[in-house]
């Protein structure tokens, strides 16, 4: 069938409450309202309110709860209303979260996804844009994911619940209604660590992820414009990072431009700039360049665009990355 | 749940004098004017994504009226306009919701804290801006917004036991419009009245009916003035009920019962004040419409005032963030390849 | 403050029988032993710093013979020991104390929780689990420990608040022990009497003492079978006195008038429940000094099973975090030069 | 007079709180107690229980009222008694501390130091030894600075009451009580986005901070044995990085090894690698080299000499270093 982004996340939803009945799904405003996304719409109604459930205003006390789940056996799906509200819970993802099958010796797994809308570009007030996924890719025990599209959106959501350990799973919210793609019936679970390459080239290999995708996409028509053949990397996993592909394609093109949304000090451009410099030194024939968030808070939404990596932004990297 | 609202205080006219009496509505008016034409900027597109308190006014007016100008207000996005009763002008506000910087510069200066977004977190800060006033001995007291839904953060719970523990002169106002977005109170907590959750702090608790202006004027006075007397803190629950949409992108009608809000709307506060006044004798008719009349002059061409209101480039806001703003911020950075300026 | 616990629940023994007095106070007996014990290897630098209960034995031991062995247990820093009366070694607890991974690796298969230390995030998984064993249709409850100090915290509220409205079989178990390392109750709160609290929730709550073996039995059974029944949480304060200090690292005459806690020293538990049983003719001089051997026993040559107990090398530690390791942690990872065990 | 770095940092707070009145200090246990680590002894008993404040055991509520403090004109100095109990806190940090200039277009400042003692290497219980420093540095808005000795240590927190803006001061434990050093009656603010070279060199430069650099230093030690001149760095400041220092370095040395506590990926090392390669590409004889923390949660403490950054493991990174 055809679904964008965030029908197809629901489809995710309703495959994984079907198929396991150990799953279900807490967050604000997902059950009658089907979320404010409407990625939960109709679940409620067709799966009960007990495994569709609206929780108080309390995301620690809702995390937390769900880790306790998690314990006696229950594999439960959070949905976080937007990127910012997380924050109340992350002491529980980081104090608790990754740490069970650590504390456990491997013996006891903590399966538990937790959903979040995250990223620019949907002229919202401030805290609902933000992207925090440098956070969570710090934080041992945790794996973070984000798709760029409706069938990967599907396949890494089963991977995600389906891997056994606590998955944060970052939906780029600006891309819920990017258009329809062709989906099947059934989702099959993706590999939850490996990227892919998303348009293959020679000269310079484009890295982004979740909304970065297309940018990265645009700008790689653009090059090609300019007879320069861009390779795109879709990373899909953030943590871990996909080292093979990575080095595969620094080889291959010996240009890389990283592209986040999230601010530049610390993030995973720079992770994936330091990884390719000490594993890759010889195969790079030009520096790993950046385009990124900036180093403040994401502005008011008149000023958004002028804030996000752009296409022009990343094309003018690619072009700086052959004057070395 | 009108039961419960009518258990609520009410208070009559003549308990508040006339003169009085005719500010708050003023104030409430003025409200209105600025909620009613939000709406409509939201949808010619000048503003974006809007939280309308249409219904609200009786209380929010009361609680600025009822407070010193040296007094720190701590709204959250349901109360961007309080600060207009405070003489701002409505184009701040609502230039934080066409997204221009522009919109929080000046709010401080008001002693209005910028709109708080994530829920409960601005009851802390309120706490300690009482707290802080009261070291430096100056007679200001702090009031925190919030809606049932923010009860069930430990934020509030934080804050409400450490200001009962250090006895902070502030005043929670919690309006209790019985849903937080599509969730009803049931599914928040299993207590019906929130004001009995003061007792959990040592707390005075208290219930006032939100439609009702004066009730809620003399309500949140008590309060300030215990808090000023140093008699701690107080949680005031105003008891009312959401009569619109929960913002401009919500859909009531997906969660809630068709006609629930009905029931509520002969609560209506404005109509029901004006009603109050004309049988009062403190204002007729012609009053009241040059009322409404004059408010909504003072807000009729503020779009012009939004739409023309220069927008700072990035790279200035850049140099708001920091007193000294780093390398990582500075103009040349930002215009270096594939950066910001640089594309 | 004595005062006020002894207006808690009392129970005389024979409100609960021979048998069960004489067990519970077995398993006192062995949590003492464990606990001086414990104190005895730090001080010999075999563990690292340690949190002694010394004088919560009784509300410990209660808490954990009210349950059934399938109910979960959900233990903070304090209550290390609660899972050797379900039969797990003494080593295991304590090798968490002296560092040892080990120290964990088993506890959930006696459905105890590995230890909390971060103050009342282990409330909301208590939740959790038990509105996680009520999905499965379970008749489990969870009994989450914690302290005065806890009620301070935004977790315990959103605990107590979402156990209340999903009604939860969960039993918050909070000893009151008038201190937070130094900071006092009446720092910590306005309200002398934490089961007030539970009011916030519409929660039952209820005080006991926590010296009373017997009326803590009887007050977590009750809250249990509540639970059980689908009657929902309770908040039970068991009201007491830190006899000890926080913490082998802690100096009490810091903070804490000399003598203060000698006042306590009469509710000291086990003496008092020794005295109860002999008084009732449930058990004479001699066979208390043969449980309290027995006990003894058991544990006097832990410290062998502890310096004994093999290390597993950090890169084998590295193979727990994830069900399928990622490069970043795998062996060969580890061995690259400059990496862990490359060096 | 002689002071180890806990005491220069009672110190200081008692210089602070002795010549500005607007000054207060809040935080678990820290009034008569003195804090767990004795940092605030004897300051509530001088300044009395309005200025040395001891809180109910609620992080986030503290630091909320703190940053509500300083709207009002006061300079709050929040203690967090350990490394992982600032994670309730992090919606306040995140969401709040950071923006408050911004929000008010620079023209209202929000003074706050947040002082966390962190790391491992004290045989402490679970949670008593994280490294969270990466958190913060990539949270906007947020100052964070790293001393290293009782000097420089009393110096920062100087200059971070002083700066205007929030610093979330992080306290290397372990170095608490490594030894007293000579240090003045009155503490003189340093810069605070400033490091140093703490040791001089020719042949490659080992970076570090907090409780890392006494192992840079004791590594170059070792490499002198061998002949090897090593450089060590000293950042203090790891937002902003130093970046005019960290690229002198790399001309001077051509070899960098970045030593952090924290967790490899995304970490302080990668951001320097990352900047090093993009800027000094052609001044690196090597790529840069991270000795890390391991992506896993700190181990319990009889492992924890295996998982923080050994001097061995330094001196073997910078061996590598000349292989290239
Ligand atoms: C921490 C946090 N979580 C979620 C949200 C998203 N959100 C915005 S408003 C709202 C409902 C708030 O309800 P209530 O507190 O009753 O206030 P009301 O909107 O009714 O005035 C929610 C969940 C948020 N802003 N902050
Ligand atoms: C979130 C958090 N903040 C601070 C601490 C440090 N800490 C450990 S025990 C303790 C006091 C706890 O007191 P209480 O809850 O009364 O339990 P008790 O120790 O008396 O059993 C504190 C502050 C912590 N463990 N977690
Ligand atoms: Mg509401
Ligand atoms: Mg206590």
């Amino acid at each position: 069938m055809l679904l964008n982004m965030v029908e197809a996340i629901g489809q995710g939803l309703a495959q994984i409450l079907e198929a396991d009945p150990h799953s279900l799904i807490l967050g604000e405003d997902i059950g009658v309202n089907g979320g404010v996304f409407r990625a939960t719409a109709g679940l409620q109604q067709r799966f009960g309110e007990a495994r569709v459930v609206d929780t108080p205003l309390a995301e620690a006390g809702f995390v937390g709860a769900a880790i306790g789940m998690s314990m006696v056996g229950m594999h439960p799906i959070v949905e976080i209303q937007f990127d910012a509200f997380v924050y109340p819970a992350l002491q529980q993802l980081i104090s608790h979260a990754g740490r069970y099958r650590w504390r456990t010796g491997g013996s006891y797994g903590l399966p538990l996804v937790v959903r979040l809308p995250y990223g620019g570009g949907t002229k919202a007030p401030e805290l609902h844009s933000d992207s925090p996924e440098t956070l969570f890719s710090h934080v041992p025990g945790l794996r973070v994911v984000v798709p760029s599209d409706p069938l990967n959106a599907g396949e890494l959501l089963i991977a995600a619940a389906g891997c056994g350990d606590p998955v944060i799973y970052m939906e780029p919210k600006r891309m819920y209604r990017r258009g329809r793609l062709e989906v099947p019936d059934f989702f099959a679970a993706c590999a939850i660590d490996e990227g892919v390459v998303a348009r293959d080239g020679t000269d310079v290999a484009l890295v982004g992820y979740g909304s970065m995708l297309e940018v990265c996409l645009a700008a790689a028509e653009e090059l090609a414009a300019e007879r320069v053949s861009a390779l795109v990397v879709d990373l899909r996993s953030i943590y871990p990072l996909d080292r093979d592909l990575l080095l595969r394609v620094a080889r291959q093109t010996g240009r890389v431009v990283v592209v986040q949304e999230a601010p530049r000090h610390c993030g995973i451009a720079a992770e994936i700039a330091a990884l390719l410099q000490e594993e890759a030194a010889d195969l790079m024939l030009a520096p790993i360049l950046r385009v990124t968030g900036m180093d403040m808070p994401f502005p008011l939404f008149q000023s958004e665009d002028e804030a996000l990596p752009s296409v022009a932004r990343v094309v003018t990297a690619a072009r700086a990355s052959f004057t070395y | 749940m009108i039961g419960q609202a009518s258990e609520a205080r009410r208070q009559s006219i003549h308990e508040i004098g006339d003169e009085l009496a005719l500010a708050l509505f003023q104030a409430m008016v003025s409200l209105r004017e600025f909620d009613s034409r939000a709406v409509i900027l939201q949808r010619q597109g000048v503003i974006g994504t809007y939280p309308t308190y249409f219904g609200e006014e009786a209380v929010q007016a009361a609680s600025v009226l009822a407070l010193e100008l040296d007094d720190w207000l701590f709204p959250t996005y349901r109360q961007t306009a309080v600060v207009t009763l405070r003489g701002c002008p409505p184009e701040v506000p609502l230039l934080m919701w066409r997204g221009h910087p522009g919109g929080w510069h000046d709010v401080m200066r008001y002693h209005v804290a910028p709109v708080c977004v994530p829920i409960a977190t601005n009851y802390p800060h309120a706490v300690g801006a009482a707290w802080g006033e009261k070291l430096q001995s100056h007679p200001t007291v702090a009031l925190a917004y919030g809606g049932d839904g923010s009860t069930s953060s430990g934020e509030f719970h934080e804050a409400c036991n450490l200001a009962a523990v250090v006895e902070a002169p502030v005043v929670f106002l919690v309006t209790n419009n019985q849903w937080a977005i599509s969730t009803p109170l049931s599914r928040q907590t299993r207590v019906p009245r929130l004001a009995d959750k003061a007792r959990a702090y040592g707390m005075v608790g208290v219930r006032v009916d939100s439609f009702d202006a004066f009730a809620c004027y003399l309500t949140v006075k008590e309060a300030a003035e215990r808090a000023r007397r140093g008699l701690g803190p107080t949680l005031i629950e105003a008891v009312g009920y959401r009569l619109g949409p929960h913002g401009t992108a919500d859909e009531p009608a997906m969660y809630r019962a068709p006609g629930a809000a009905e029931l509520w709307n002969t609560m209506e506060p404005i109509d029901r004040t004006a009603r109050a006044l004309i049988d009062a004798g403190v204002a007729d008719g012609a009053l009241v419409a040059e009322i409404r009349e004059r408010a909504a002059l003072g807000i009729r061409d503020v779009a012009d005032r939004l739409v023309d209101a220069p927008l700072p480039g990035i790279e200035s806001i850049a140099q708001t963030v920091h007193q000294v703003t780093p390398w990582t911020l500075s103009p040349e950075r930002l215009r270096e390849p594939g950066w910001v300026i640089g594309a």
